[in-house]
């Protein structure tokens, strides 16, 4: 039984912490304790992230979004680290790749509708594809400037410590992320405090067409945790139940007050790095082949299937019933329509200052609008 | 507040220490913002009253700093931190134009960071090129951010509170040159604030309008003097608030004098000076009997063993006013 | 060079093939400058031509790419450093105000900087917040940089050159609205240079002057077609150059007009624009028979839904020109 | 004996280095192969440095200077870098503190120079008191702002790489300066790239009042090596011999293409932070006694003392001489006289541009000058 009152993954294990074994069965050092409908949960979270991507890259071809970072790949991670959380209570700082996340901790409709600019986004259509933000779901909305959201959220998980919260933040990033100075700030600063704060890598090992390799010169994220006196876990990124379990582990561990952790999970991007990128250029199909020979959801259809929780018949009926919620959301958020001129001048500050009123009004004149 | 006179690094810190014992939610935060109370002691005692979870030590590094305390803001408490010099605010940067100002935008307004980001800014004190910098221009162009600049102790005391108590982030600069060059009485009301967006005409006058902030208004007063010993007489405005600035005040002040000196320590080009000189010149051209005049830090990096020649000084504000006059 | 046409982004990746070629002090670095070929193209094919020594795809960090490539050039080497986009510049943002642009001075000439710093600016794109922004003010502020953006191929390939043959730090800004909309055939000749500091007048004109650079030249050229339809003659000037700006070709053009509308996209507290307009009414007051207008990006973070609603629209310019005009 | 074809230093070890134990004695693993006149030299220099903050001192109270942040209790760093380095050959990228190095590098003329803002200042006079350079001595001018003369330093080191020189360069920082976001990211381009740099740390235990355990939560600097995949050396900051043994061996390692490393020297700041800092106000005198105890010079004067190299007499004699060519060279910056207004606008471009020229002759008509 694992038990989460003590530390029990090792922190900079030589091997990567794996609890699905090449046979694709459980090889965890204690019982798994997840029921049933949780694990099926798991596979329903998987399969809904690569078929968003799907939904995604067809609003791409329609016209509908202009713009994808897809998470495919990433789906194991992007699961473990939102089963692991608190849903609506823990905090997520999020980047531009985290929309399966996303959807797990709020839901297809927030996430569509940012996606989509519609007059439904909560962030009021303000930003590019990917940029998704929920105060009600405790996601913190994305910039695209990396490692930018991590001070943040080390201010944040500062703050549930000062207002005596049991909330934990988590925040997420890729490997390149990790080579900005502010990457660095913010890892220190969450040790030096203690903040309840876990740092997920979404580690794929490219930065567009840049290598790990040359990114850094360590081998493994993990290990970079040493520089900061806080723990770090080496995570098979393609094995959900290993990082549910780490994450699990290190965020009740954060909820306690024993402070920060940075966990390193190694997956890989299917995709080009974005709809606007062409990734034949930098890396080779066999790379690529080779990676999805280690499909995280493959990989745990067939963990359930040998313990008779999944057929066939019941995968496709479940990816049947998805897509038709995705392609509802997405129509949902095309229903309500697009973001009014007006938007352009709220919110930059809590009361518009003369200099704004006058461009917003000089704005409606050119445009006819209210 | 003591009923004393104060000066303005004093009128700052009895602010700060009202601001958090009236409010729970308030946390000061930046580098030897602790024991040390501040290297400028705008802090000083805080640490004392209000113990180590909210009075925050800093390691050094502006980007955590800035960074954090937009995290604490999204979460509702209400974070002063503390730049120890305007010169190092480079490194939070980042986190000031992509956090700070941007994050209320963004987010459709689910999100804001009403975070106060303290600095004292300016030069003549013989700091050289990195503890004399005068960087408003940078956060008057990021739009999301208001920044202010008082140059009394009362106004300290009222932009701090209106900054502390707002719903935005505020720049708030502290023109090092005056911190301890003035005491006043700040008035002794807690409900006492200075609006952000209005300037202060210190002092009525018809035939020029010099107007200025911060530090500069002492050479400022000493002009409008030695003008007055001189027959001429010079309306002289405190903007006070860089942004939102107070077009009205300006304008009207212009509308009677029809000239302009617009004097600042920061470098001219692309600067606050050349906002308003710019704006009067596009509102004010009818009423404009010369140009309006910048007289400001020269487009150098600050100087050190010219400290004291970089700073727009008594004669060139009296020459640049002498020029709109004769015009 | 070709000799057929080639856009504005292949002129920047031919001129940095051929001054590589000529000299094997030029070292290209940034993030995705190597096998991608930087994710506009600008620096394709290098890397094979030239090596990983002397292209470098650097790690993830603004602040590296920035501060190695002056502690290149202070050796000697000629570093021309990309940041992937402007609105990322700004955790580099330290290195460039502290290092780059201060480093001649501080050391009294001993070293200095000629870095190149090239990035794409400017919106249209669709790219929200976080790619479309145009930070010229923050750089024409800075004492100790230079600053350019060409609007052509030809003035890409002249521009370039002349910052990479230069002295100092120049801060390239790459409309990257404009990379491939239009095609020319650029000057073969090896020394063909733009000079820094040389503004073009594009269209010659006698009642308004439009100024303006990058991407906005575009909707100008618009602009002052359609006021010659409606029989008004604009002359169109292209700065090119934002610090030094060309002073002389300005002043002349408003000494003929009497007008000035300053276009620009960049948000307009504090701007370029502001510089250029407080300029004109510093120097040209007698001149001037109507207030010189600014035509800018709204002080707002730049939007996505409203992308094309932001830029300055030729009906924006052309409102402003026929106030002007009109006054 | 120390060769320097290995590492004779092991990184990372448990125990910081020394090779003077506690009774002044060499305790090295190796025999000691510096000369007796070396050894004599290096003495002159750590009392030249002391001596230099006591002149500094005297310039401050007769107004001649204006700041200092003195370098006393940093000699043994100080000379142990400055002699492991060849000398106006291998580069200095310095900070603040190190006018001690800087002398040792340069000359005491160029560094008072630069103290007493002389005309005969290499720098222009550009800079407050503390802030020295010297092209032709291979040091950077100093910038006030913490780390950000790191990332500087490694392009330098890769521009070494590309020219195929075997010029090393060292850059000097302190404690404090590691929380920045620009010591991380140039750390880490060292190690991607291998470039020929050791990064030395001046670790004092504080930056201004800030204690080490408030700025990172690691016990040392050291460790924080690790997430660069860089050697760490932990040195007992007072030990001379330790210091420069271990510079020696990170510099010429890194000469040899082996790439950078982190020496973390256990210093101790004896004075204030600057000279207008009051550390009384958040540091114990029993601290700062108790580290005088272990001051570098006594000890070394008692490790030369037991081999006879030194005795009262020759120390009088040493110190009067250092302390009469401080004197002059500070003199020498004084008759040089003091910075002209033109100064002002030269070099902040290699040409003026109209718009300085037009400003210059504003000053000049002002202020009366050519
Ligand atoms: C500060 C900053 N610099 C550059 C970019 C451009 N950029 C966007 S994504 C990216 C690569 C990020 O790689 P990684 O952190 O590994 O995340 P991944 O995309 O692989 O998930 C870069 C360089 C940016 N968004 N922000
Ligand atoms: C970027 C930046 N932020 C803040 C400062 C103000 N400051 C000057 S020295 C100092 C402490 C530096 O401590 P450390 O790096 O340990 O060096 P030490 O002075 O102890 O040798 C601080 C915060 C600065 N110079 N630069
Ligand atoms: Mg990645
Ligand atoms: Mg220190």
């Amino acid at each position: 039984m694992a038990t989460w009152q003590d530390d029990s993954f090792e922190a900079f294990s030589e091997q990567s912490i794996s609890l699905i074994d090449a046979s694709d069965r459980w090889c965890g050092a204690f019982d798994l304790d997840l029921d049933d409908s949780t694990l099926i949960g798991f596979y329903e979270d998987l399969l809904r992230m690569r078929l968003l991507d799907e939904r995604l890259n067809t609003l791409l071809r329609t016209g509908k979004t202009s713009f994808l970072a897809p998470c495919s790949g990433h789906e194991a991670a992007q699961t473990g680290i939102g089963r692991a959380m608190r849903r609506h209570h823990d905090w997520l700082f999020p980047y531009y790749r985290d929309q399966g996340l996303a959807v797990l901790l709020s839901s297809a409709d927030e996430v569509l509708a940012q996606f989509q600019a519609s007059c439904s986004d909560r962030n009021k259509a303000r930003q590019m594809p990917g940029h998704p933000g929920s105060d009600q779901a405790h996601i913190f909305t994305v910039a695209s400037s990396i490692a930018a959201q991590i001070p943040p959220a080390v201010g944040a998980a500062m703050a549930k410590q000062i207002q005596r919260s049991d909330e934990v933040v988590v925040t997420t990033f890729g490997d390149g992320a990790t080579s900005e100075g502010d990457w660095h700030t913010a890892m220190n600063l969450a040790a030096v405090r203690k903040a309840p704060i876990v740092f997920a890598c979404e580690n794929n090992g490219y930065a567009i067409s840049v290598r790990l390799a040359a990114q850094t010169a360590t081998a493994t994220i993990a290990e970079k945790a040493r520089a900061y006196g806080m723990p770090g876990y080496r995570v098979d990124g393609m094995d959900v139940l290993a990082c549910h379990y780490v994450m699990k582990q290190v965020i009740e561990r954060a909820r306690r007050g024993e402070g920060p952790a940075l966990v390193d999970m190694a997956v890989y991007r299917y995709g080009p790095h974005s709809s606007s990128d062409d990734d034949s250029v930098y890396r080779e199909a066999d790379e690529v082949a080779a990676w999805k020979k280690r499909d995280p959801i493959d990989r745990f259809y067939r963990f359930l299937a040998a313990r008779e929780l999944i057929d066939e018949g019941a995968d496709k009926a479940l990816r049947d019933r998805i897509k038709g919620e995705l392609a509802a959301a997405s129509e949902r958020a095309g229903a309500a329509g697009t973001a009014p001129v007006e938007w352009l001048f709220d919110d930059v500050l809590a009361e518009l200052p003369w200099h704004l009123v006058d461009q917003r009004e000089l704005l409606l004149g050119e445009v006819g609008g209210s | 507040m003591p009923s004393e006179p104060i000066t303005l690094i004093k009128a700052i810190m009895h602010t700060l220490d009202q601001e958090m014992a009236r409010n729970p939610n308030v946390i000061v935060l930046g580098e030897d913002v602790g024991r040390r109370g501040g290297v400028f002691l705008g802090t000083q005692g805080l640490l004392e009253r209000y113990g180590p979870e909210r009075v925050i030590d800093m390691p050094l590094a502006e980007g955590a700093i800035v960074g954090a305390a937009v995290g604490m803001a999204s979460q509702g408490l209400r974070p002063v931190a503390e730049i120890q010099f305007a010169d190092y605010v480079y490194p939070g940067f980042d986190q000031i134009t992509t956090q700070m100002a941007k994050l209320r935008y963004r987010s459709g307004g689910q999100f804001s960071a009403p975070v106060t980001l303290r600095m004292p800014t300016g030069g003549g004190v013989g700091g050289g090129q990195h503890h004399s910098q005068s960087p408003e221009a940078l956060f008057v162009h990021t739009a999301g951010l208001q920044t202010v600049m008082p140059s009394t102790p009362t106004d300290a005391v009222g932009l701090l509170r209106s900054a502390m108590r707002g719903a935005d982030p505020v720049i708030f600069l502290e023109p090092k040159r005056l911190y301890r060059s003035v005491k006043e009485v700040v008035p002794a009301e807690f409900d006492f604030t200075v609006p952000i967006g209005k300037a202060m005409v210190r002092r009525i006058g018809a035939d020029v309008t010099l107007i200025s902030y911060g530090a500069c208004m002492l050479e400022v007063a000493r002009a409008a003097d030695e003008m007055a010993r001189a027959g001429v007489s010079a309306e002289v405005i405190d903007l006070r608030s860089l942004l939102p600035w107070d077009r009205d005040t300006v304008f009207e002040s212009i509308t009677k004098t029809g000239r302009a000196v617009i004097v600042a320590e920061a470098p001219g080009k692309a600067s606050v000076a050349s906002e308003i000189a710019a704006s009067i010149a596009e509102s004010c051209l009818d009423r404009l009997r010369a140009p309006p005049m910048r007289v400001t830090g020269f487009d150098t990096p600050y100087p050190y063993a010219q400290d004291k020649l970089y700073l727009p000084s008594v004669t060139r504000i009296l020459n640049a006013a002498k020029y709109a006059i004769d015009y």
